[in-house]
Order: structure tokens, then C-alpha cells, then sequence
């Protein structure tokens, strides 16, 4: 496997990192504004995972777009499904211990790997009205792993503490444009900076304190093979709408 | 069954201010957005709304002033339009109130409604401020003595949904993904069909297998195309991205919101 | 997905003595006859057979000698046949139990175990003596403080599903009502499918709204033509009322019925 | 309206009686072994309550079936459906109040309209071993009103006390080949008795204590046309299939 001449995006290098996290034969589920975890998934289930089970909020399974959709509820997404599914039946898949993966955001992650997407400020009267954590409450203590992901690293997104515990569970790892963090003992640490960030640019950007250095790990670069794939898969680069 | 057919103007007077309301479809998808334009024109008031995952609707209602309380999952345009503007706006000025769900707890809170029990367990929600900040109990277990979650039931007053296909009486067709409206249509007092077109239920005896919503359970039908815009119907339209994009521009600001309304949905009506 | 087709004697290996064996169907209709024909060839003991309404499936597993246990709301043949002979018996003689249930509880109990939780509200039982006889709990609602009745979850090791097409991924098609089937395919540990013939998934494909069973849930999928019989099977064939009468005026006595057994059930392989 | 010349078979008047006391716009429901019950909506949905709705465990809402089947769980209950409904749905359509009427039925009835569907003898250990109560305990407290009927007016069928309450609740009518019951403040008392029946057979028929004399009502006798609507509904006589 060659490794991919640069220029390559940020959004790529996570699509690709996210792709890796997945395994043969399990069951992976992401939800509303997803588009990162759509390609991933596509992308695991075209290199590493063919027999993978790709569940999402669209309601189809294993789908095979013919184009993809920014909204990641698009009915584009159930092309190709020979059943569909409600989000009702893919929280109870989670909740009896049967979704693998389930891929998850936050506005802020603590290093607990714990989440808020409610509000910055007081709960009742906030500052910030966020989204809302849509299912992640029901699905971090339940899925077996739980990734996140988050296209902004900065101290006001990861967080020494955060402004309201919307979920917390099973985080596994955590991919961002700088690295990818996995929980051990309950603790984020880094597992990989991504090529060309520096150790102290990525404490800097880091709200809570992380053991970083020159013996951390650098994020394998993709591969030809896996930018080949993932251009085929997305040639119209909706992977980098989460950083418009 | 009798000819459930009406107006859009009649069936959405029915409404009381101070209702719940449930909304179909999920995000930018299948949601009854003539049926909400309808509750702006008339002027609704502190309306709950129901969604899991809401978007315009939610928007749009909490910038008209119809909405006094929002119970949802998730209140966004998704990636290509960012954060609901107004529903921020309001949230934060304290003219609406955030009753947050996890997205599983407003289904479980439909299911116990739908199966007339006062609560319904649901599994997570461990580690989750949520359910000190909304007031979710929990119970334990009288068989293995663990603890679990359980959410009150969420009755709505009323269903509004958005199918492509509806009889006179109510049966209702959706084409593609469900989202949580067969749950809304089952829990609510009432519900309100929009459809993209009117048909013969005779058509519907050759396949009764998908027909979502049993007629029965339906008050009112409302033949209304294109009516999910700017939501997507699938396979007719996708969301009206354009419009969207010009309403998220103004969305957080109350006045250029109004204006907006005043402009693209009271239209003529305001004017007069 | 894999290529999940299977020969039905390699699916029913599978199952352990003592498993919880949930069937789909009711009383006389989409049971799985050719499973549990093999269930009774294979020599299957000390079962726990779940079912709302059941009727030949039941009564031959308790004749012979497969059911240690019948969690079911009613067991019978309906008005053709009456009284299910072969349960009454076993359960007269103490060789099964019967765990009534309401079928609405068996319902609530394959609920919690969808949607794991270990136990389900369950609305009615007031003033019946079967919560006492089961021991169903009730618990106090922390909301209304209204006492209400919750049914532990019931979670079958297994589901044996009968349907009219399944492609080789396990996506089931059923034709008409769906009776429990869909719940017990998400209640259980694993899921066996017969269907009357295997099709190419891609037929699935223009219209998933009508595939009942996901396949991502299904273990094993095994083409079995007449695989309901003697039960029916809409739209191919009704249910046999020659043998059903003939088993019926057997199932009374035990040693007629091991003798039906033999020879109409174990046939050759008996005889070898 | 003239009356229907005799003879009239004890089905034939029950089915007239059960369909009266349906009315228009109600939600109707009946479950397993209910050839009675069918026929009798379908009888009041042609001649009484067009408007009634008809759900049946067979899983349609208003079938126009083509025959009659002797099983009430028949596909052929489906033709003429246009969406189907699971028993789950119909539980729950009662569970939350909106089921108007219930058939159900009970081996043995007690004076207070409870029933006994499980076992003669103890429950744990029965003499004899009864089907069981199907959706009886959960329908009959939930269902606004249930109508019971048993082809079979014995003292062993209409008891002082049940062997084991299977279900109690909203009992309003009881139908049998000898009378009609109502109950009222949560007892059993004869509304009519039918045309032929004499009081004291009536009495010794019943187990529990119930006034009936001369002054008791008799059930007013089919009429021509409720006959002619019954046969033409059920030309084979599936009517007659309980009392085999």
C-alpha cells in the first residue's frame, strides 16, 4: 500500500481514520448531520468490511447510493435497501446490546469522552441554545463502542468541563483534524496525531490536559488505494460539507 | 368509514392554542410543512411541539410565536444549513421552552402513550444530565432489582403527517422511510393527514402491507400537493435548499424572521 | 451480508435442549410446521415454546415430549377442532407447564426484550388472578402515582418464522398479517426463517416497505415449499383440516398420539 | 319490521342479538374461535352501523370476505382491507381507551360477569386444562364495553364462583342460546330471555341466583329482514360452527 501523495484534506484524513475503527461483521449505526460517518462507513465496507451492517437514520440497510446526499436523512440513502428500518427499531437494537458501532458528535467532549450538545450556559436559560443530542443519551451507555467525531479542535470543544452532560458511555475513540484520541480507563489519550501536527500545536488546541510528545504516534497517512476509493465513493466531495 | 376530506384551513382550526402537536417526518425530510405554514397563517399560540428530530418546523414555529415549548432529540438544518436560528433565539430569550429528549425518549414516551401506560423504561440515559434536567424517575426492577430509567407518556393532542398517498377515509401510504409517524399517528388524539395526492383505497386492497397509517385512526385528510414543502417528499421532490438557505439567513434575528413570514408565508393575506 | 441458506435439519440443530423457542404465526395459520416437524424429529427436550395463540405446534411439542414449558395467551384449535388435546393432557399429568399469559403480555414481555429493558407496562389485568398465579409484578407510576402492572421481559434464545419469500440474506417477505412475527424476529437471540421459496433480494429492492423481517436479524434462512403445512399459508394453501382431524381425534391419548407421531411425523426415520 | 317464521336456530338469535347491541361509529373488536362475533358486525355493519369500525385478529379493518371462514384468524377475513393492524395494535388501541367493544367469551361465567378461560381445578395442577384467556385479561378492563357470549347455557358454564378468574372487567352484556344478560351495578341480571324459554328452565340453566318470572322481557324474535342479511352474509351457515 502506497501512501497517498498531499494535498490531502482534513476531512479526508478523517473519513479515512473513521473507516479503519470499523471491523468485519459488525453493525454500525450514525444519525442526523453525518456525513462524515456515512463515508467512513462506505468506505470500511468497500476496503476492510464487505460483510459489515451499515444501519442509519434514513432507515435503510446496507444501502448503495447512486450520489450522496449532505443531509445524512436523505431518502438518496435508501437506495439499494431491501428493508427499512425506524430510528425506533435502531435505539432498540442498541439498547439490547446488538449495534456495535454507534457514530456520535459533540460541541463539547470532556476527557471522559463525555458530551454536550444541550446548551453553553445555565440548562433552563442558556447562553447557547444547542441542537440537542438527538439520541446519544440512549446510545453512549448502550452501543458497544461509540466513535466520535468532531471537525473543530479547540480548547472551547474539548473541554475541561463541560457546561451539561447531554451523554456519557462507551466512547471508544475520538477523530478530529488533528489526532485521534481512545478512551483507556475511562481517560482520553492520544492514540495519533494526524501528519504535520505538532505536538505542542496540539496541546494548545486542547482543553484538557493531554500527554503529548515526540514519541506519540503519527496517524498513517491514507493510502493510494484508500483515496482511490473514497474519491470513487464521494466524487462530489460531500465529505468536506462538515467544514464549510 | 365516512369521507374524511377537508380543508387544510379547517382541519388546522380545529387545533386549540395550548395543544400538543407532533409533527412527522425527520429533519429536512417528509415533515408537513403546508400544514405548518397554516398553523402560522393562523396564528397559533403556545403550541408543544413533538419531533424527534425537527428542523424548519420547529424554526419557523418558535419564530412566529406559535410555540411555546419544543419537545425533540434535536433541533437543527442538519450539515448543509448549520443551527435553528430562531428556535435559538427563542430558547435563549426564554420565549420557548427546551424540553430536551433523547430522541429514544420521545418514542418512548409516544410508545407509552400508544400502549396507555403512564411511563415507559427505556435503556441508557446513565451518566446523562438529562433526566435530572427534565425530571425523568427512575424505578427499580421488581424482578432483578436494577435500576432503570422510565419516561412519562407524551400524548399528543395532535398528529399533523405528510404521506404521499391517502383515501378519502384516511388510510395513508408512505413511500420510503416511516421516521417516528406511525407512532405519532398511534399515540395522538387526533391526527391530520396531508398527502401528496388523494386515491381510490380501493387501490390500497391489492397491498395492504403498505398502508402506514389505518384510516381509522385518522380525523381529518387533507388532500395537499407539494405539501411537505420545503420538506422533501421522496420520490417527487427533494427540500427546497434555496429557501432554506434564505430563511436560515434571517432565522436568528426576530425581526428580519418576521418580516420574512410576513412576506413569504402571511403573503397576500398579511397585506389585506 | 452472507449467504445465509441453510438445510432446516442444520438451522434446527442448532437449538439446544431447553431453549426458549418462540413461533411465529397464530393458531391455525403461518406456523412453522416443517420446523417444528424437525424439532420433534431431532428429539428436541425440555423446550419453553412462546406464542400468543397456538395450536398444532404447541399441542404436538407437548405430545411429544419436546415442551417442558408453554408460554402462551391461548392454546387451541379454534372452532374446528376445539380443545388442544396433547397440551391438556401434558399439563393434566404435569409434564408441562402451562405460563399462561394474556397474549398482551406475552406481547409487553417480548417488548422489554427489544427494547431492553427488563420489564414492560402493561395496561388491563385488573381483577385477574393471573397476575398472582405468575407472578407479575406491579409497580407505583412516579408521575401520576397510578399502580400498574409490568411483565418481565420474555427473550426467546430462538425465533422459528415462517414466511412466503426470503432472499439468501434473510430479508423475509410475509404476505397478509404479520401476526407477532416481526417482534419475536427482534425479541430473539437468534432467528430461523423457512420461507415457501428463496428469491433474489434485489426483487426486495423497488419496495422494502413490504419486507417484514430485516435480514440483519436472521441467522439462518431455509427454503422450505408447504414449510407452514398443516398450518396455512396465505396465498398458496389454507390449513389441513383432514389431518388436522385426524390429529385432533388422537392428541388426547398419549400413546395414540406417539403413535401418529411415528408414523405420520418420524416416518421413515423411524422405521430405519 | 315482521318477524322471521320459526324455526330459527339458537346461532341465528344469538347473531341478531349481538349484532343490536352494536352501535353506530363504534370500534369493534373480536379475537380467536369468534364465528359469532364475526358475524354479528358484520350483520350490524350492514343493517345498523355502517360506520362501525370492524378489527379482528385476522388483522383487517373492515373485510368484505368473499366466505365466511371457521376460523376467525383467517386470511379470508382479510379481503376487502385496506391496511392491516397487528394483535399488538389492537391491545394497544384498548389499552389506551379506544376500543369501543371487545368479544370475548368464557367456559365459566360468574354472577358478576368475570370469566374463567384457564383451568377447572387448581391452577398450578388443573383437572382440566382450558386454553386460557387469549387477550381476555388485558381487553376486559380496558375495553369500554364487552359483550360476552357462550353457545353453552349451563349450570357448569354460569357459576357462583369461578375455578380461577382469567379476566374481570367491563362486562356489559352476556349472550346465550337462552337469554341475554346485562350487568348493572356489577351484576349479572336477565335482560331478556328468548322466545320458547320458560323461566324455570332458564333458572336451572343458570348456577348463580337471577330473578326471572312472567314479567321478564322476551328477546324481540329476528326479523325477516335480519335473516334475510344473516344468510346472505353467511350462506354456508358458519353461524352454526360452535354449536357443533
Amino acid at each position: 500500500m502506497s501512501v497517498f501523495p498531499a494535498p490531502i484534506a482534513p476531512a479526508e484524513i478523517m473519513a479515512v481514520a473513521m473507516a479503519r475503527l470499523l471491523r468485519p461483521g459488525e453493525t454500525v449505526f450514525h444519525g442526523v448531520a453525518s456525513p462524515l460517518p456515512m463515508i467512513a462507513t462506505l468506505l470500511a465496507k468497500r476496503l476492510y468490511a464487505p460483510d459489515l451492517v451499515y444501519l442509519n437514520i434514513a432507515g435503510s440497510i446496507d444501502p448503495e447510493p447512486e450520489r450522496l446526499p449532505v443531509s445524512t436523512v436523505d431518502p438518496a440513502l435508501l437506495r439499494g435497501s431491501r428493508a427499512l428500518v425506524t430510528l425506533a427499531d435502531l435505539f432498540d437494537l442498541s439498547a439490547r446490546g446488538r449495534l456495535d458501532v454507534a457514530f456520535l458528535s459533540g460541541v463539547q467532549i470532556d476527557g471522559a469522552g463525555r458530551i454536550n450538545m444541550s446548551a453553553i450556559g445555565p440548562f433552563a436559560r442558556p447562553k447557547v441554545r444547542l441542537p440537542g443530542g438527538a439520541g446519544s443519551a440512549m446510545l453512549m451507555p448502550t452501543a458497544k463502542r461509540v466513535i466520535l467525531w468532531r471537525t473543530r479542535h479547540d480548547p472551547r470543544t474539548f473541554v475541561e468541563r463541560l457546561d451539561f452532560v447531554t451523554a456519557a458511555g462507551n466512547v471508544d475513540r475520538v477523530v478530529t483534524p488533528l489526532s485521534i484520541l481512545v478512551r483507556q480507563d475511562g481517560r482520553l489519550v492520544v492514540e495519533s496525531i494526524h501528519p504535520g501536527v505538532s505536538p505542542e500545536a496540539f496541546r494548545e488546541a486542547t482543553g484538557f490536559p493531554v500527554e503529548v510528545g515526540a514519541a506519540t504516534p503519527v496517524t498513517p497517512p491514507p493510502t493510494v488505494e484508500e483515496m482511490a476509493a473514497l474519491r470513487e465513493i464521494d466524487p462530489e466531495g460531500v465529505v468536506h460539507s462538515e467544514f464549510g | 368509514m365516512h369521507d374524511k376530506r377537508t380543508t387544510l384551513t379547517e382541519a388546522i382550526a380545529a387545533i386549540s392554542n395550548g395543544a400538543r402537536v407532533a409533527l412527522g417526518g425527520n429533519t429536512l425530510h417528509r415533515g408537513p410543512g403546508a400544514a405548518v405554514h397554516e398553523l402560522v397563517r393562523q396564528g397559533k399560540r403556545d403550541l408543544e411541539i413533538v419531533k424527534t428530530a425537527g428542523a424548519y418546523d420547529v424554526d419557523l414555529l418558535c419564530a412566529a410565536g406559535c410555540a411555546a415549548a419544543v419537545s425533540a432529540g434535536f433541533v437543527g438544518y442538519e450539515t448543509p444549513f448549520g443551527m435553528a436560528g430562531a428556535y435559538r433565539a427563542a430558547v435563549e430569550a426564554g420565549r420557548v421552552e427546551a424540553r430536551e429528549h433523547a430522541c429514544a425518549t420521545v418514542v418512548a414516551g409516544l410508545r407509552a402513550a400508544i400502549q396507555g401506560v403512564p411511563f415507559m423504561p427505556v435503556a441508557g440515559l446513565q451518566g446523562s444530565d438529562l433526566p435530572a434536567a427534565r425530571g425523568f424517575q427512575s424505578l427499580r426492577d421488581p424482578y432483578s432489582g436494577a435500576e432503570v430509567f422510565v419516561v412519562p407518556a407524551l400524548m399528543p393532542d395532535v398528529a399533523i403527517l405528510h404521506v404521499q398517498e391517502a383515501d378519502a377515509e384516511g388510510n395513508g401510504r408512505i413511500i420510503g422511510t416511516r421516521f417516528e409517524d406511525v407512532l405519532m399517528a398511534q399515540a395522538a388524539r387526533r391526527v391530520i393527514l396531508t398527502a401528496e395526492r388523494i386515491v381510490d383505497g380501493e387501490a390500497f386492497v391489492a397491498a395492504p402491507e403498505t398502508v402506514a397509517i389505518p384510516g381509522f385512526l385518522v380525523d381529518a385528510v387533507v388532500e395537499a400537493p407539494r405539501g411537505a414543502w420545503p420538506f422533501s417528499c421522496t420520490p417527487y421532490y427533494g427540500f427546497d435548499a434555496d429557501y432554506l438557505a434564505a430563511w436560515v439567513a434571517v432565522a436568528r434575528d426576530p425581526e428580519a424572521a418576521r418580516e420574512f413570514i410576513a412576506e413569504r408565508i402571511l403573503g397576500a393575506a398579511a397585506l389585506a
